[in-house]
C-alpha cells in the first residue's frame, strides 16, 4: 500500500482494476490505453486488448500515442482491416468491455466529444466521435475514465456523441439495446456507478484522502453519494511501478524525432 | 493496368479541381508525399474524405484546398487538436469548410459498400447518438425478415482515392501489410487511384496466400517515393515519428507559423524530399 | 476461451438433435473427421448449412441425419452428381430433404451478415433467375439514398460451425492460411464452433500481420485430428486427393455400396485414423 | 494449321482465343477452365484468371478439378475469401470477362443447371446455380462453353438458373443490367453470337469439316445462321500441343489416390 501517488496514477490503477483477465476489451486512447495495459501487466495477464485501428490482442510494450501505432501491431496476435474490426469483431457483439474517455459528460453517462455550441456554430470543435457511437451501444458493458470537472461533468451536454444510459431508466432498452451501457466512470477522485433503477451516475467509491466537499464543487451537476461509499484501496507497489515504468517506457519512445527535419 | 510514373505526373493526371479526394491511412501509411503533392500543384475545391482526418488533411484544409470534407475523427492522435481545421470551422480561415460527420463505424461500412459496388451500407449504428440530427446522410432501412431498423448511410465512391503502400512489383501490383485500415476497400471504391510505395521490386512475394494485394489492374497509378509516409510510418521499413506528431501543434496553432512551415517543407520541397526518412531509420525488419 | 479436447467429446458437447449444422470449407479444409464423428454419434434431424456441399454432406444426407439443407452448389466438384443428395431430393431416400437452395454470392454474403451481426444481407443478385420463385427466404430492400432496388436474404447463424484448419496453439488460437472460403464468417456467424486442426503449436506464429487467424475466445472446441480433412486438403500439409473425389462418385451411385462404405469407413471406424492420410504425403512445404 | 484434332479440342481452342491479354476472367469449372488456361498459355500470358474459391492471378499448372485445388491457390497472386470475392472483386464489376458452362441453354443463352422437371419434383436435380446468377449479371461479359446437342440446347428451360438475355430484345437493360450478358457460345460444332437486336443465339462461325445440317440436328430449337457464317480457323499446332500437353499433366495428377484407404 503506497501513500505517495498522484491522483491520475489512482485513477489509472482503479480503472485497471475493473478489468479482469477474461475480458475482450476495446481500449480507447489515452487514459484508457494506459489503464488496460496496467491490468494486462498485473492482475490480467491475459486480457485479450483491441484497438479500433485493428490490432487484436496485441501486448504494448510502451503506450502508443495514436491507436495506430506500429508497436500494436508488432506485438498483435492478429491485425484486421478496420470494416472488419468495426462489422465482425465490435457490432459482431465480441467485445466484453468498451473503455472510452470524453471531453464531456453527463449524470447518465452520455458523452460529448464532438463540440462545444451549436453544432454549425461551434465554439470550440473537438475531434468527433470516431468509433465511440457504436462502441458504446455494441460492447458487452462500458467503462469511462476522465478526471472530474466541473468543465468535464456537466448539467446538460450541447451534444451527445455517443449514448450512455440517455434519459436514465430504462431508455437504452426502450432503444432496442441489449448490452449494459457504461456500467462504470472511473475518475480521478472517486468511481461512479449509475444507479440500478434512475441509471444515474452515483459516487460508490473515493479515493484516499479525498474529501466528499472536493468531489461535489468539481461536478457539474448536484452529485449523489450511494448508501454505502467505500475507500477505494490504494495503489499497491507493483501497480504504482508498473505504471510508472510503462509511462516512463512511452515518455522515451514519443521523444525524439526531429522537427520535420529529420526523422525519428 | 496500373502505371509506374513519378508521382508528380500521377497527381497531375489523376487529381482534378472538385474532385471528392480520399487519402487514406488509420495512422500507418498515409500518404504524406502525395498529399504535398497535391498542395504543389494547386488542386482546388476538393471534396476531401477519410476517417482520420489527421495532420495530412489539417495542412490541405490550412492551405484552402478543400471545399469540405466527410470525416468521423479529426484530431491529431494523442495530442490534441488539428488546429487548421478547427480554424476553418470556427472562424471560416481561410475559407469555410462543409462538414459531414460520421462515426468511424459508418465511414468503414461506407467504404466497404463502395468497394462493394452497393449503393449505401447499413450498421448498428448511431443508437441514442446526435449525429443523424444534424447529418441528412445517416438515414436507416428496415430488415424485411424481421422488421429491425438499422442504420444506413450512402457508399463512399470517391474520385480518385490515394494511398501509401510498402512495395509494388514492376506490374503494378501492391502490398500492404501491418495496420491496413480501410486502403484496400478506398482504392476498390474510387474511380482512380494512386499508390505510392516504398520499394519496387521484381517478385511481389506476398509473405502469406492472403497477404493484402491490390492487383495491378485495380489500380491506376503507381509512383515510388520512398519515405512517402513520414511522419507516418510503414510497417517494416521505418517507425511513426510521435515526436513530430506532438510538434505539429506548435506549428499549427499560428495562421503564421503554419504558413511559413508549408512553404518550406511543401511548397519549396520534391517527392525526392521524403527519401531522407526512409534513409535515415534503422534497418528494415519486414 | 476455446477448450483443447478429443474431437469425440467436442460433437458430443456442441452438437445437438435438430442443430443447424454449418461445417464449411470451399474444397479446401473440408471437415470430414468432425463430420464422421457427428455421423458415428448418431445426431439426427440436423438441418445442413453449406456453400458447396460435396461429398460429406452426400454421407451426412444418405445416412439419413439431415432434415433440410441450406446451400448453394451440390455436387461433386469435377466429377458430377452427388448421388445420395439426389437419391433424397428425387426420391426421399432415406428420408425427405427440405431445400432452401441460393446463389453462392447470397450465401457468402449471408455467412458475413451472420458475422457481423446484421439480421440479414443485401446484394446485387438473382437478377432474371428463377430461385427467387422457389425460395420466399429471397426478398427485396430499397435503398434509402438511390431508391434502387436489391435482392435481400436473411443473415445465416447457424447454432454450430464445424471447419478444419491448419494449425492452434495451446491457448486456442487458430490459424488458417490458403483457400479460406467463408469458415472465419461461419464461425462467427455461430453460437458455438468447433476447429479440427492439423498441428497443436507452442507458438501461432502468423506469416504475416493479416493473416486469418481465429482467437480462443471466438471459438468453443479446438481438437487435435491430423490428417482430418481428407480426401480434402490443408494447404501446406498433404493435398487434396482427387483421386477418391472420382472414385466416390461408383460408391455413392448404389445404396448398398453407399452404405456398406460408411460401415467400414465411418461406422466402425476413429477420428485416428484420419492421421494415416497426414502421415503418408509428401513433407509438409508449409 | 492441323486437320487431326476431336470435337471438343475444336470447341477448347475457339474459346481460348476469344480472351485476351487485358481480360480478368472469371472461369467456370470444366470446359471454360481449359479454354481459359490454353489461352493463357498460347496468345494471352498475361490473363488475369479468376476461380471463385478466391484465387486471383492464379496459374495452374495442371487444371483443377475442383474450383479449389491447391494447385490453384499455390500458383495465384493472392487469395482471398469467398465474401470477398462475391463482394469485391465480382459484384464490385472487376471482372472483364465470366467464362461459364451449363447443363442446358436456350436460344437467348439463358442456363439452366438446377433441375430437369418440376423444381418440386425434379426428375433430374443438378448440382444448382453456385456462383452462376451473379457471375451472369455482374461481369462485362459472358463467353459460354458446351457442346451441342438437342438435351443441352432446348426450347424452353425448365428452371432458369442465370439470365442470359432473358426473353431477347432489351430485357437486360429493363432489369437495370448495365453489364452485356453472353456475347458468344462456344459450342463443338460452331460458334454463335446473339443477333443486335433480337439477341437471339446465330452461327456465325463454324468449325472445319462440321455440315449445317449437323448443327441443325443437334439444336432443340430451329437454329438461325447469321448472314456471313465463316469457317473457324483450324487448331494450330501449338495449339493443340499446348491443350494435349495440359491435359495429359491433368490426367495423370488427378489419378493416384487410393479408394479411401490409402491416401494420395
Amino acid at each position: 500500500m503506497m501513500t505517495d501517488f498522484t491522483p491520475t496514477e489512482m485513477m489509472t490503477i482503479a480503472a485497471a482494476r475493473a478489468l479482469s483477465n477474461d475480458d475482450v476489451c476495446f481500449v480507447g486512447i489515452g487514459a484508457p490505453s494506459a489503464a488496460c495495459n496496467v491490468a494486462r501487466l498485473t492482475h490480467a495477464p491475459d486480457i485479450t486488448l483491441i484497438y479500433e485501428s485493428g490490432t487484436v490482442g496485441t501486448k504494448p510494450d510502451v503506450l502508443p500515442l495514436s491507436i495506430g501505432d506500429g508497436e500494436l501491431c508488432d506485438t498483435a496476435l492478429f491485425t484486421v482491416s478496420v470494416p472488419e474490426m468495426f462489422r465482425y469483431w465490435l457490432q459482431g457483439g465480441r467485445i466484453t468491455t468498451g473503455f472510452l474517455g470524453g471531453a464531456q459528460i453527463d449524470r447518465f453517462a452520455n458523452l460529448n466529444t464532438t463540440v462545444v455550441g451549436p453544432y454549425d456554430r461551434p465554439k470550440v470543435r473537438l475531434p468527433g466521435g470516431g468509433g465511440a457511437p457504436e462502441i458504446a451501444s455494441n460492447c458487452g458493458r462500458i467503462f469511462i475514465t476522465m478526471a472530474l470537472s466541473k468543465r468535464g461533468f456537466v448539467e446538460k451536454l450541447p451534444f451527445v456523441t455517443s449514448m450512455g444510459h440517455g434519459e436514465g431508466g430504462d431508455h437504452r432498452e426502450r432503444l432496442g439495446l441489449k448490452t449494459k451501457g457504461p456500467t462504470r466512470v472511473i475518475t480521478d477522485l472517486c468511481i461512479l456507478e449509475p444507479d440500478t433503477q434512475t441509471k444515474e451516475l452515483t459516487v460508490v467509491s473515493i479515493h484516499p484522502g479525498v474529501e466528499r466537499e472536493r468531489i461535489v464543487e468539481n461536478c457539474g451537476w448536484p452529485i449523489k453519494f450511494a448508501e454505502t461509499v467505500i475507500e477505494t484501496p490504494a495503489p499497491t507497489e507493483t501497480e504504482l511501478s508498473v505504471l510508472r515504468d510503462i509511462n516512463a517506457r512511452t515518455k522515451k519512445a514519443h521523444e525524439g524525432a526531429g522537427p520535420g527535419k529529420e526523422a525519428a | 493496368m496500373a502505371r509506374i510514373m513519378s508521382l508528380t505526373d500521377a497527381v497531375a493526371e489523376n487529381v482534378r479541381d472538385g474532385d471528392t479526394v480520399a487519402m487514406e491511412g488509420f495512422t500507418h501509411l498515409i500518404p504524406y508525399a502525395a498529399g504535398h503533392e497535391v498542395i504543389r500543384q494547386g488542386k482546388k475545391d476538393l471534396f476531401l474524405v477519410r476517417m482520420t482526418p489527421d495532420i495530412l488533411y489539417d495542412q490541405l484544409i490550412g492551405v484552402g484546398a478543400a471545399r469540405g470534407m466527410k470525416f468521423s475523427w479529426g484530431g491529431n492522435p494523442g495530442v490534441g487538436s488539428l488546429h487548421r481545421f478547427r480554424d476553418a470551422v470556427e472562424n471560416q480561415w481561410p475559407r469555410p469548410l462543409a462538414i459531414e460527420e460520421h462515426s468511424h463505424a459508418a465511414m468503414a461500412n461506407a467504404y466497404e459498400a463502395g468497394a462493394a459496388n452497393l449503393p449505401f451500407a447499413m450498421l448498428r449504428g448511431y443508437v441514442g447518438a446526435d449525429l443523424p440530427k444534424v447529418n441528412s446522410n445517416i438515414k436507416s432501412v428496415t430488415c424485411p425478415f424481421t422488421g429491425e431498423v438499422l442504420a444506413a448511410v450512402p457508399a463512399i465512391r470517391p474520385d480518385v482515392t490515394i494511398i501509401h503502400a510498402q512495395r509494388a512489383d514492376r506490374k503494378g501490383n501492391v502490398l500492404l501489410e501491418g495496420i491496413v485500415g480501410v486502403q484496400k476497400e478506398a482504392v476498390l471504391a474510387a474511380r482512380r487511384s494512386i499508390v505510392t510505395v516504398e520499394e519496387i521490386v521484381d517478385e511481389l512475394s506476398p509473405p502469406s496466400p492472403n497477404s493484402v494485394v491490390l492487383p495491378t489492374w485495380a489500380v491506376t497509378a503507381v509512383a515510388y517515393v520512398p519515405g512517402g509516409a513520414f511522419p507516418s510510418y510503414a510497417h517494416g521499413y521505418y517507425p511513426r515519428s510521435n515526436a513530430f506528431y506532438i510538434r505539429w501543434d506548435e506549428i499549427a496553432r499560428d495562421r503564421q507559423t503554419f504558413t511559413a512551415w508549408i512553404k518550406e517543407n511543401v511548397l519549396d520541397a520534391r517527392p525526392e524530399d521524403f527519401a531522407r526518412y526512409a534513409a535515415t531509420t534503422s534497418a528494415k525488419v519486414a
